[in-house]
């Protein structure tokens, strides 16, 4: 679950992480309300998840009550990449000298977490690994002996980051290690994370990603949920804890695809393609999945226009041919979907019972994904 | 020969009374598995379908001499059962569970000792075909011989397996590592465990978008330290940027973890990668019968 | 620093662990108001941190505002062991099915926490252990991995805690060892950890021991320690930052004892007693001592009027022995302790320079320790 | 031969430029110990006495391939060093500092890698006479010799070694491993060295009051694996119960702890004790003198 700029520095400010004093507002009326209780030079930010919202014009200035409601209206509303801004963050300004990079994140690799910083902050860090990796410093953290200042010392003194601030960057390090483990985070990133003129550190910005699994030990993050700007359908998804992805890419998307397992469905998403079609969604019933499950997954990936056909590729193995068969049954009765653009695919556990409830019903499954994949695309292209 | 487990492996169930675990218990038993019992705090001394049920992991290794667990544990509390299997002495620990919090993990591997073999989470389990299964794999699909097969997906793997056994190709042992940011076991240790198996001749990789296994199992194959024959195959080739398949795993964020990038990183090695799991069987055929790498 | 039963009941109780309801009080009519405000049946207990209260009288009940004059009266002001009571804590009486043992300590052999945890609660733990040694479970936590409750259900089976009991019992050993670490203690111990009639755990008394040295990261309980009612030499060398122990046996204490090292001033300790003679106290003026603390020392051990004759036994490593020479010189200018009642050993670092110093003011230093206790003992009985 | 230090030893000060540091860095060169230089976070760069200073030890031990280091770093930050010098790759660490959080060294020791060998804390260090001193002990009362040397003692071992040497009695390595209640090396580990040391043919153990360290030396002796000839001493035998002798770990608690229960463990495995610090180097002919236990 990524989080909104205002959230994450909401974090932050709770956890001592120093943050520029600002408040969000959700329509020009708040915007003016803020600035009048606070009239200072003020940065406008489009609260959004996607990158880029500076080049946008999605950040703009304001100084005083009057001043704010050109770009308070201007960003509200705004479409930033697809994204509609529903919030602006209203901070006040501050005087930067420099601008520096630091974030945590989960290593797959060591299995721990990683400390990432840099002296170059301000842009995108791949940019920098890219450009210049040298100036990029990386520390794996020893999941059991926990954060201890050495290592915020290891990493200023690689990242290069100013003598000057090393002690209040060991110190916001630490803070941030805490947060991390305390939310849960696949993700915490402060960039940049400013020298300001009088040589104090504060994190201009803040990127945060929850683990959804973590959300479980921190309830109360699981409200600012709603806030998240993703496609209808799949935050009808999320409420019936399906594992739904839209896709959206080049326009030609066509086959609904339904299948159990991230890979069997990315591997079906692939067969489409190769047989000349486009996925309209990953949609993984996962493993186990009842009938209302299985029900629950066509409605929802039917319910996008353009879906032409819906290919459903069921491997067997904790979950069961016939749970499968049923759901789909039901779903085809209770819904609108025909069942003349439909193709089946299901084999492994309980394949047998399976295939008998889909054919009493007049589907008749295919053998393989790719034999299934073809005959998807032929249907979504007639 | 095999790797992880073989007919010996004397198996317990963490999880037993709930509906996943007894229904794959008996599943698992069907096929051939030896197991010794469960666990299900609070329901010891009871018995479930023959199968008898302890309290603790530490009694019940006590009781049956069990060294492997399969864990079917609800999300909150199965990294508590991954660390008690490996606290009572269980040397080979399978957990099924989805949906782990990342963190539980990260405390978990951090703090399992280094003899103990973590498969998982969220993921199939493994077989070694004819002899034992542990997992929720259709064990039906499974042939006995000699490739071996690690891969970073569940029922993509059965796919695969189906098709090498349709095609006559038996397998040594099959692993599902799973899907999550953090596991217990990764390419590597498989390779590693691959390569001292004289019964493993030729080894299957699944692998998927997000993170870097494909690559480290590239570059463990570049160094010299797998040089069996072995053929890589890619899900995920036609998934956008920036959205996540499914787990948290599977997710391309700018230029890492690329389909691209590891069909290249397997191609740099000399490890043909297949288009279509279709195709795997015959790729298996060909990189088998040509001299080993040197 | 060990707390007195109500501040390890405050700390339970703000870590979750149920404790009986209760309040305390260091007066009589304290006691009265309390009993006002809650009447109820009630137990009045001595707080001191001596064992054995109970069979010392010093827990009697009470069951309401008249009724607690006597037990208040007679507790208040009691002397147990040596130990003035100076308050009391009234707490509602709880109605006791079994009573458990429950503890964390630090293990010096497995460098861990340890669990200990009995069936057999409400005697002291040696004495289970003496007698039933299967009735005591242990278990030594991994550091690195932390309190996972399956430590908790493996500790209840192992001490055959009730299973009717056992969810609440993980429970609280979770609360409990997340105190552990919260505020550094080297023991924490509920005994009786009560099983209730009506099925529910509570902590019927608390013994809480913290780590000294832990204090600088939990100021906050600091305060604390003044309540604490060691011996008033004891006292003042805490405030002086000096390791000083009065020792209390036999009545036959006459040799004052100060050295560098806890090692060394215990073999002093026993080389006075094998001389015929007995220290009165142990006090260490640790490594790199400088002159002030040791005039610091000779002012505290001299104060005591047990002390016939003084033994200093010095053997420099961090410790320069020109400094020690300065501040004894210095002591006995300032104080009234006579150099005749003195006997000093030197030697290690510096020790030329601190022997030509003391040799200025007329103070022969002895060769050995032996020599040096013979020689106290000596004056002592002089 | 010794154990953990000899001449080939570089060792790096951390908190250097502290008081005691620094006069403790002069005085083990002058002892000739290799010091290679320091670290004090935020002087690096700089020289105090001819020693280089460095901000971090990873970057001094890729300076100077220092392996071994002193810490002379106030308590709230003496655990963060130690496990600064285990991160930067130093295999040796003596902490010197007193007074350390108990639970910050849980953590620390918790999380040190088994490679590394951790003196202390809260003790006066290690020397191997003629050879290198790291620690606060008077190098003038050592000298070299085939007698190894534990403590759980400072200022005592002091008196001991003091006693050996004007008895002729030189030493191959005295290790002080400290007083407080975690210390990274205890009795045993020390005495596994002593074993594998040629040059070491007997060893002096200096116990005190609290804790079981003594006792595990007579079970590991007991265990025959240490069977080289044996001296002990056990400090406190007159401190009353309950009471605390300085440091946390001298105390006695209850019937565990007391000098008479360590004195009866050796006698057992027929280590004599001695009575007086003056005794020693008499029992330690005695030892010497008789045929090895078997």
């Amino acid at each position: 679950m990524r989080l909104l700029e205002y959230q994450g520095k909401e974090l932050f400010a709770k956890a001592g992480i120093p943050v520029p004093q600002g408040r969000v507002a959700a329509s020009v009326e708040e915007a003016v309300q803020i600035m009048r209780e606070h009239p200072a030079p003020s940065v406008v930010k489009a609260q959004v998840l996607v990158g880029g919202r500076g080049k946008a014009g999605g950040i703009k200035f304001c100084s005083d009550a009057e001043d704010v409601k050109g770009p308070a209206q201007a960003i509200l509303g705004m479409n930033i990449k697809g994204e509609i801004a529903k919030r602006i963050l209203i901070e006040q300004r501050v005087d930067i000298e420099k601008e520096l990079y630091l974030s945590i994140t989960v290593d797959r690799a060591s299995k721990k977490p990683i400390v990432i910083a840099s002296a170059m902050g301000g842009m995108d860090i791949e940019e920098v690994a890219a450009k210049e990796p040298s100036a990029i410093a990386k520390y794996c953290v020893n999941t059991a002996g926990g954060y201890w200042p050495f290592i915020g010392r290891r990493v200023a003194k690689e990242a290069d980051i100013p003598a000057a601030v090393t002690g209040q960057f060991v110190s916001i390090l630490g803070k941030l290690y805490a947060l991390f483990f305390d939310v849960g985070a696949m993700l915490l990133e402060i960039n940049p994370l400013a020298i300001t003129k009088d040589g104090k550190l504060i994190a201009s910005d803040a990127k945060v990603d929850l683990d959804d699994n973590g959300l479980i030990r921190r309830a109360d993050l699981e409200a600012w949920r709603t806030d998240l700007p993703d496609h209808e359908l799949e935050q009808r998804a999320r409420r019936t804890n399906l594992n739904y992805a839209y896709l959206e890419g080049k326009g030609n998307e066509n086959v609904g695809v339904i299948g159990n397992g991230a890979g069997l469905v990315m591997g079906t998403m692939d067969a489409v393609r190769a047989a000349g079609g486009e996925a309209t969604d990953f949609c993984d019933i996962g493993g186990g999945a009842k009938a209302d499950v299985v029900r629950n997954a066509v409605d929802i990936v039917t319910a996008d226009p353009r879906v032409k056909a819906l290919f459903i590729n069921i491997f067997g193995g904790i979950t069961r041919g016939d749970e499968v068969a049923r759901g789909l049954i039901a779903a085809l009765d209770g819904g609108t979907w025909k069942k003349d653009r439909l193709v089946v695919r299901l084999t492994g556990t309980n394949e047998r019972e399976g295939r008998a409830v889909l054919e009493a019903a007049g589907i008749v499954a295919v053998e393989t994904m790719n034999e299934g994949a073809a005959k998807a695309v032929a249907i979504a292209k007639s | 020969m095999s790797i992880y487990l073989d007919r010996n492996s004397i198996v317990l169930v963490q999880g037993i009374t709930g509906r996943e675990g007894l229904y794959n218990a008996n599943r698992m038993r069907a096929y051939g598995t030896r197991i010794a019992g469960g666990v299900t705090p609070g329901k010891g001394g009871q018995t479930i379908e023959d199968f008898p049920v302890f309290d603790t992991v530490s009694e019940a290794v006590a009781r049956t001499s069990a060294t492997v667990s399969i864990i079917f544990v609800p999300p909150p509390f199965a990294a508590d059962a991954v660390m008690e299997a490996a606290d009572a002495g269980i040397k080979l620990i399978a957990c099924i569970t989805e949906g782990i919090p990342v963190h539980d993990m990260l405390r978990a591997v951090a703090a399992i000792p280094a003899d103990v073999r973590l498969i998982g989470p969220n993921c199939p389990g493994l077989v070694t075909p004819g002899q034992s299964l542990v997992g929720i794999m259709p064990g039906h699909v499974f042939s006995a011989g000699n490739v071996g097969l690690v891969s970073r997906s569940g029922t993509l793997t059965y796919e695969i397996v189906d098709q090498l056994t349709r095609a006559g190709i038996g397998q040594s042992t099959c692993v599902g590592i799973g899907g999550d940011p953090i596991i217990g076991t990764v390419f590597t240790d498989c390779l590693r465990a691959f390569q001292e198996d004289p019964d493993t001749h030729a080894v299957v990789i699944v692998g998927e978008i997000g993170g870097t296994d494909e690559e480290d199992a590239a570059s463990m194959i570049a160094r010299r330290e797998f040089t069996k024959p072995a053929v890589a195959f890619i899900g995920g080739r036609s998934a956008p940027e920036g959205k996540r398949m499914g787990h948290a795993g599977a997710i391309v964020s700018g230029s890492s973890g690329t389909a691209q990038a590891k069909v290249q990183a397997f191609e740099r090695v000399k490890v043909p990668v297949a288009d279509s799991p279709a195709t795997i069987p015959e790729l298996v055929r060909s990189v088998m019968r040509e001299p080993a790498r040197k």
